[in-house]
């Protein structure tokens, strides 16, 4: 990998920092050759942007020379140098990926690297004869890395903007289909037939998206500008602001199912879904401090008690209204929560995490064993769940199931919220702060540690309860170890402690996943480095709750070494 | 500074979807030019050089991903050797994650169903995606293929009528299931068996199936045992198999734990010479390529493709897969893929009409049907539907491996067919 | 003022010794109990297993014990050092494994393997150590040192995210098929001993995982960069007070980490024969669970716990589960495992050796 | 009343591992007094308030406290029946604000059950409410009015020190523990704090067990002091009685040899002082 590169000696020459041009020209260009390595760039040559014009892979690659460019043009120096490095940089980065391509065939690398193949190689000479392709990429890359360069010298109120429409022309062509889909048949066909061909954006679509995104980020920046500063004058205007956030949350989860159709509701109810364990996780690890990663146990309770409970199934006990099997499915899944706790009552922290994961791994095996297959199935679960119905009006399609999991959430958020301000809550915090002092102020820990597992757990078996309906069935590969891991991953990336946190979590974590669900196992890789990027950037949490703020910022300042700028700059 | 102008940016997103919610309340959908064809349960439109979509679901994520991964492959290959094309317009394969999950084969489902364009649906692989999948599908009035989906209750004669609109190009376990156990106990004379399952509905259900139809023939099943498809070491399994001395091991998995057991069963004291039986999963390059030489003597069912039964193509089909992918075959059942991509678009053919604009007309009950009337010599054997869904039937014979080069995978060849 | 409790207060407080909690407890102790004496005495009243087989159960459970131990150390000593649960630790073990097959199916191919085991392994097992150190030493660089001191979740989620990348990054770029590790002839020969046959790559393993575990130690208790490892994981703001480079010292952590993640990548495969992207996955966990039964943080207690949970696994369905009469019982190796590993942690919540860290962040 | 024992231990012994922390420490303590525990760095004095609050278990041993056996049982039974504590380094739930901390102290008299603040009944919202009330009051007393609202991290050293005895004082305890309350203090503020325990004892009417370093503040204060080394009580008696102990004198200055002369003039001077 060419990073070993980045310890290279820098040497400087004239007032073009060459050694670091190259270093940076190099370490891009080696991200390329990743990316053509991994096969990211072939299948997202599959892709048009602007169809005719722009694959999403070029795209992606023409980025990778434009960061180039950006990284090692410095400001302090004159602009023409930073341009001079920018091209330079962006061709290196350019040269590294054709040389790449130029070397698949003659080492045959497709033998070790199952992604370096003769197409390929051919998308990197851009289908031109070796030769002139390298020539051409070298000019792409050296032109990008112009770009590049000359955007770190444009002024923010203008980058922005820019960055921001570059940003929705991709996302629009990138969602084409979706998007489409939501056109189509109605009043804004015209648009579609405007910006959109059967597989793409049009070139001329593209420019528009672009054009009227860009005015419109210019227009946002500025009042938002204009706000910030009116807010600094005005110091309370905070609570406010958040108040009008969560009503806007709020209006988009309620109206965007009604728009986007079927899809967007089956999306947004496995999202609401993940809110709900996000909800009843929070009480647990957010407010009790209690790292549970067996959480999927308890969400598994919910889903079979439920399925025992009501389906049409030669397993089932009975046959019961999913209304009153709901409720003894929320029970269920306290009562575990409960006996879950017991045992690890004395464990702390990263005990408890590896205590608690053994516990769902013992549901979960468990559940799909011979052993117990006499009562719950097996591997081949419980099928024909029947769905609810209210007075009548049967809720059977996602939608209508995505408004049932919505109000489950806001009554949960309602709940979790009331109890964060309680007596119980300070309570909880008294534990995850410091468990001996408040022991000696006579919290009994032993109830308010069972009560976080319980009503955390009410929350995923509620959860549970709903998915078994959504499914119409339930199967034990459904609650894998890796669900805990999400949802954990989803109130952490939120924001720990916080309730609009634990929305935006979900729906970034687990609703965007689900769009790219034709890049197939990439998603997880694009889901790798998110969590990687976003921890570093904002450790926090992308909505963080003010008192977990200052826990993480507390104790990265009382460090006697510098806090790390990456992690501050945040 | 970095997060107010993302909450700008929110702010002006949410009030562009607001305002265009109000639009699309606001507008009544209206309806296209007079089309060629009428159809109960709706027409698509394709028009001119638009291309005709065909959707598809496979495990293409997590552990099964080469289950998935090989269907995808035996499907591009079946449209490639179409030119990509079907009546002048160009195919487009939409290929959906089903995580092999019934929550991941519901949203893949739900996504390709709201897809208005969306003529018909390749897949899925795994029994438990389609189970979930196939009705939402069938509810939006389009009829989906499976290729790797072999659960009996998909193509029963009591199925429900939402799975309607599903059909196979894959033998049922039920059927492979019932050969199996027969075949062990009259042609290769085992009196006592011990079966192995791994926890996924495809093997426990095969390992029941033939567990039923071996006591049915007067055998006796010493032991059902269960492993966990992580499972790396079998041996204290297995050294708990010794003691039951059983004459044959009966072990539907797939590909990772086969491999571990076929290796440590030659390492286990008592079992060296106990032959494992295996099925249809296990027709696999990538078997070999897992397992190395352990494999070679592996029997196991699958259908009959020699060349007098069917699948003259295979050969030529198998050098198209390495070409294109730069490996041998990873799984069994690219074959059932290509066949149902086949049978997609021959039915597409036969029902399309080119209406005066020029556009294509494929009405969705019409091409249900003709999905019925079909068949062909297929490169998994005869492709034909029965009225249940069931276009593969089962000509059961017993594959032995010979080499452990992965490169001289060759259904007929290596595994070499030994029965009937 | 005079008491101002009353009275009946105070009976409460004589009365509740013993919550129901504790009674539960002790039921699922005795209960537990119960279970493995009744299926041990079931088990061998059957008399189903003799003693040759008893000894091959714990000949596997010790190599797989092995492994589990190996990989263990990387997690706590890393967790000792940064207090950080590397997730990726798993991943480091699979890229050091996946890329040492390229070398030893070369070798396997050209009949070198055959031919001269000793240079053979030695160079399959350096080019696995040397990756995965490198693997290692890449994510602290970029994904955990801007963690240094970030306190709470965040780093674990970023360790959740760098084992999704490896393993992604191996996949996309190796393909998802799983491959056989070459299986040489000297791998496959038996050693007798006493009437009961071992495979020789199982002695070879365990003999080697010890040597390696006993060099570990030895550069952990004596050389320089030890000793500060050490200092760092008992107190790091005073070792870094007294001069000690605490980056350089994570840096030698993840070496030592990422170099026995390699070291067991290439056992796992010499007993296991398969590398696959997913492979670091399962172990990685259960190498967790055993730096934890044995007391995060300690060394002889990633060892003890690795073995442990190896012997357990391995031992564990056939004595506790078969003489009960469960179906599948192999299937149920897991819920014995973690089962155990949760009564350990009742009975000493800081794991078997974990007694001095545990007081320390209590 | 001035003779009603509050607190008993009995032969109460603490080992960890090899190391006896206390041996039979016999420990009496009057119905609102202050009573003192002093002795030279590493005496037991903080395991001697551990193993009292429970927050470690004793090895063996009998601990009474107001008519009650309380050893072996849980910390937060003890502090349910009137005990209450503070840290030698300050133990704050630090992230949250002032008020916030006295209204965990006061967890105890809160009737507020978990489902009432789910449905904020109107009893619920009374208990806080008086809550809230109790607080402003408490925190008026420690004369930190007005700082409610301030992150308790961001007080300065010696509010911080006060805000641990309202919230040990908001838990409405018979008995205060108090640990070194004047550490890192400057004479000014040492006099404040003294006045403080003072007006604590006589206005809230609790009895305070106090350990505390600097003879000065331990003669001033006390009614009884308790000398403790290496685990053992080698004296007890009125504050003049002990100064003069030659046992005291001798634990304090060590066994002569290993402690350089200008430490052991230290060390004497401390104890006259």
């Amino acid at each position: 990998m060419s990073i070993a590169i980045l310890k290279a000696p820098s040497v400087s020459v004239a007032s073009v920092d060459v050694a670091r041009t190259l270093r940076m020209g190099l370490l891009l260009g080696g991200v390329g050759v990743y990316l053509a390595a991994v096969g990211i760039l072939a299948m997202f040559n599959e892709r048009w942007i602007i169809v005719g014009l722009l694959t999403l892979g070029y795209g992606v690659l023409g980025l990778v020379y434009l960061v180039a460019g950006m990284i090692s043009a410095r400001r302090g120096a004159g602009l023409m140098t930073a341009l001079a490095s920018g091209i330079l940089s962006g061709a290196i980065a350019g040269l590294t990926v054709s040389v790449l391509g130029l070397v698949i065939g003659p080492f045959s690398l497709q033998s070790v690297f199952t992604q370096l193949n003769g197409k390929l190689a051919d998308s990197l000479a851009l289908g031109l004869a070796p030769l002139s392709g390298l020539l051409v990429m070298l000019g792409i890359g050296a032109v990008c890395g112009a770009i590049g360069a000359i955007l770190r010298f444009t002024p923010l109120t203008v980058r922005r903007p820019l960055v921001i429409a570059a940003l929705v022309t991709v996302t629009a062509g990138l969602f084409q289909e979706l998007i489409q889909i939501m056109l189509q048949d109605g009043p804004l066909t015209p648009v579609q037939d405007l910006i959109y061909e059967w597989e793409g954006l049009t070139a001329q679509g593209a420019a528009i998206v672009f054009v009227v995104a860009f005015i419109l980020a210019l227009i946002g920046v500025q009042i938002s500008r204009r706000r910030a500063r009116a807010a600094a004058a005005k110091a309370n205007a905070d609570s406010g602001q958040s108040l009008t956030k969560m009503g806007m949350i709020f209006l988009v989860l309620v109206l965007l199912p009604l728009m986007g159709g079927n899809y967007i509701g089956q999306v947004l109810l496995l999202v609401g879904l993940y809110i709900l364990m996000g909800m009843g996780l929070n009480l647990e690890v957010g407010l009790a401090g209690l790292l549970d990663l067996g959480f999927v146990g308890f969400f598994a309770v919910g889903a079979y008690v439920t399925a025992l409970l009501t389906a049409n199934h030669p397993m089932a006990i009975l046959h019961l209204n999913f209304w009153v099997a709901m409720p003894i499915a929320v029970l269920a899944s306290v009562v575990v929560g409960v006996l879950f706790g017991i045992p690890v009552l004395g464990v702390r922290g990263d005990y408890l995490a590896v205590a608690t994961m053994g516990l769902g791994e013992i549901v979960r095996v468990l559940v799909v064993s011979d052993a117990a297959k006499p009562l719950l199935g097996g591997p081949l679960g419980i099928t024909q769940v029947p769905k609810p119905a209210i007075f009548g009006y049967g809720l059977t399609t996602p939608i209508q199931l995505y408004y049932l999991t919505l109000v489950a959430s806001l009554v949960a958020g309602l709940i979790a919220w009331r109890l964060e301000g309680s007596r119980l809550g300070r309570a909880w915090m008294a534990l995850r702060d410091d468990e001996d002092v408040a022991a000696a102020l006579g919290i009994d820990r032993i109830e308010c540690k069972l009560l976080a597992y319980g009503l955390g757990a009410a929350f995923a078996g509620l959860a549970g309860s709903i998915f078994a309906v959504m499914l119409a069935s339930v199967y034990p590969s459904s609650f894998q170890l890796v669900v805990s891991i999400n949802v954990l991953a989803l109130i952490i990336v939120g924001g720990m402690g916080s309730l609009p946190g634990v929305a935006i979590g979900s729906l970034v974590l687990i609703g965007l996943p689900e769009l790219l669900r034709e890049f197939g196992e990439y998603r997880y890789l694009f889901y790798g480095v998110a969590l990687i990027f976003m921890m570093q950037f904002r450790p926090e949490g992308l909505m963080p709750s003010k008192v977990r703020k200052r826990e993480l910022h507390a104790a990265m300042g009382e460090t006697s070494e510098p806090a790390v700028p990456t992690a501050r700059a945040a | 500074m970095r997060p107010k102008k993302l909450r700008s940016w929110g702010y002006s997103t949410a009030a562009g979807i607001v305002a265009g919610v109000f639009c699309m309340t606001l507008a009544q959908p209206f309806a296209h030019a007079a089309s060629p064809v009428e159809d109960p349960m709706g027409v698509i439109r394709i028009p001119k050089g638009a291309p005709v979509q065909i959707g598809a679901y496979w495990v293409i994520s997590g552990p099964d991903t080469a289950l998935g991964e090989d269907s995808v492959r035996g499907a591009k290959i079946a449209i490639a050797d179409l030119g990509d094309k079907v009546l002048g317009h160009p195919v487009k394969l939409n290929v959906e994650d089903d995580q092999c999950t019934p929550e991941g084969g519901q949203t893949a489902a739900t996504k390709l169903a709201a897809n208005p364009n969306t003529v018909i649906v390749l897949g899925p692989a795994c029994s438990s995606a389609a189970t979930a999948g196939a009705p939402i599908l069938w509810n939006a009035g389009i009829s989906s293929i499976g290729t790797a989906s072999t659960a009996p209750s998909l193509t029963a004669a009591d199925r429900k009528p939402e799975l309607a609109g599903f059909l196979r190009t894959i033998y049922s376990d039920a059927q492979s299931g019932a050969n199996d156990g027969k075949w062990l106990y009259k042609e290769a004379g085992a009196k006592t068996i011990v079966t192995i399952n791994d926890g996924s509905p495809y093997s426990s259900e095969l390992a029941r199936v033939t567990g039923e139809s071996f006591i049915k023939e007067g055998g006796k099943v010493l032991s059902a045992e269960a492993i966990q498809p992580t499972d790396v070491d079998l041996k204290p399994l297995l050294t708990h198999i010794a003691t039951l001395k059983p004459d044959k091991i009966y072990a539907p998995l797939f590909v990772a734990a086969t491999a571990q057991l076929l290796r440590q069963v030659k390492e286990t004291p008592g079992l060296e010479n106990v032959e494992v039986i295996g099925e249809g999963a296990q027709a696999a390059g990538a078997l070999i390529e897992a397992t190395g030489q352990a494999i070679v003597g592996f029997k196991l069912a699958y259908p009959d493709v020699s060349p007098d039964a069917m699948g003259k193509g295979y050969p030529g089909f198998l050098e198209k897969y390495k070409k294109m992918f730069g490996e041998a075959p990873i799984s069994g059942y690219h074959a059932n893929a290509y066949d149902a991509a086949v049978l997609a678009v021959k039915a597409i053919e036969q029902v399309a009409k080119q209406g005066d604009d020029g556009a294509l007309y494929i009405g969705k009950k019409a091409l249900h049907d003709a999905l019925f009337t079909i068949s062909f010599e297929g490169m998994g054997g005869t492709v034909k539907c029965n009225q249940y869904g069931q276009c593969a039937q089962l000509k059961s014979a017993i594959y032995q491996y010979v080499s452990a080069d992965p490169a001289t995978f060759s259904i007929g060849t290596n595994p070499k067919k030994i029965w009937p | 003022m005079a008491v101002q409790i009353p009275e009946d207060r105070l009976k409460i407080a004589r009365l509740s010794r013993i919550s129901i909690v504790d009674v539960l407890l002790w039921a699922l102790r005795i209960g537990v109990l119960g279970v493995v004496i009744a299926g041990t005495i079931g088990t061998l009243i059957n008399g189903r297993y003799g003693w040759t087989q008893w000894v091959d159960f714990v000949v596997f459970g010790l190599t797989l014990g092995s492994i589990y131990a190996q990989i263990a150390l990387g997690y706590t000593m890393v967790y000792g050092v940064l207090r950080l649960i590397n997730f990726a630790h798993g991943d480091f073990m699979m890229s050091g494994a996946f890329s040492a097959f390229f070398v030893a199916n070369a070798f396997y191919r050209s009949g070198f393997l055959e031919s001269h085991p000793v240079p053979a392994l030695l160079c399959i097992l350096i080019t696995s150590m040397i990756v995965s150190t490198a693997v290692a030493l890449l994510a602290e660089r970029f994904a955990y040192r801007p963690f240094r001191r970030v306190v709470g979740l965040a780093p674990l989620i970023c360790a959740i995210g760098v084992s999704f990348f490896l393993q992604q990054t191996f996949r996309g770029m190796f393909g998802s098929s799983i491959r056989a590790y070459p299986d040489p002839s000297w791998q496959r020969a038996t050693i007798s001993f006493l009437g009961i046959e071992v495979q020789a790559v199982e002695l070879l393993v365990i003999g080697l995982a010890v040597l390696f575990m006993i060099g570990l130690y030895l550069i952990v208790q004596y050389t320089k960069m030890g000793k500060a490892m050490r200092a760092v994981a008992e107190d790091g703001d005073a070792a870094a007070l007294m001069g000690i480079d605490v980056d350089k010292v994570v840096v030698f952590t993840f070496m030592l980490g990422g170099a026995m993640a390699g070291i067991a990548g290439v056992f796992y495969c010499f007993v296991y024969k398969q590398v696959y992207f997913y492979m670091g996955f399962t172990p990685g966990i259960k190498a967790f669970g055993a730096a934890v039964l044995g007391g995060i943080g300690s060394i002889p207690g990633a060892v003890l716990g690795g073995f442990f949970l190896g012997l357990v696994e391995s031992v564990g369905p056939a004595l506790f589960l078969d003489g009960l009469g469960i179906p599948g019982p192999y299937q149920l190796r897991d819920v014995i495992a973690f089962t155990l590993l949760i009564m350990v942690l009742i009975f000493r919540p800081n794991g078997i050796l974990g007694e001095r860290l545990g007081k320390k962040r209590a | 009343m001035a003779h009603d024992t509050i607190l008993l231990t009995n032969k109460v012994c603490c080992n960890f591992g090899g190391l006896k922390a206390l041996s039979d420490l016999d420990l009496e303590i009057i119905e609102n007094s202050i009573h003192s525990l002093i002795g030279p760095n590493g005496a037991g004095k903080t395991t001697a308030f551990n193993v009292i609050s429970q927050n470690i278990k004793p090895t063996s041993g009998e601990i009474w406290f107001r008519g009650a056996r309380i050893d072996g049982v849980k910390p937060h039974q003890v502090a349910e029946i009137g005990m209450s504590r503070t840290y030698q380094n300050i133990r704050l739930f630090a992230n949250v604000t002032a008020i916030e901390n006295i209204l965990v102290g006061m967890h105890l008299h809160l009737r507020s059950t978990w489902w009432g603040s789910i449905f904020n009944t109107p009893a619920t919202r009374a208990d806080e409410k008086r809550a809230h009330d109790e607080a402003l009051r408490l925190l008026e007393f420690v004369d930190l009015k007005g700082r409610g609202d301030i992150i308790a991290r961001n007080l300065p050293y010696g509010d911080q020190r006060r805000l641990e005895i309202a919230r040990a004082l908001a838990a409405q305890p018979k008995l205060l523990l108090l640990d070194e309350p004047t550490a890192g203090m400057n004479p000014h503020e040492i006099s404040d704090m003294m006045d403080f325990i003072r007006k604590v004892r006589d206005e809230v009417g609790v009895t305070i067990l106090l350990i505390e370093h600097q003879m000065r503040i331990v003669m001033a204060l006390s009614d009884k002091v308790t000398v403790l080394d290496h685990g053992q009580k080698i004296a007890e008696g009125l504050p003049k009685e002990v100064q003069g102990n030659p046992a005291v004198i001798e634990a304090y200055l060590g066994s002569g040899k290993l402690v350089p002369k200008k430490a052991r003039d230290a060390a004497r001077a401390t104890l006259n002082a």
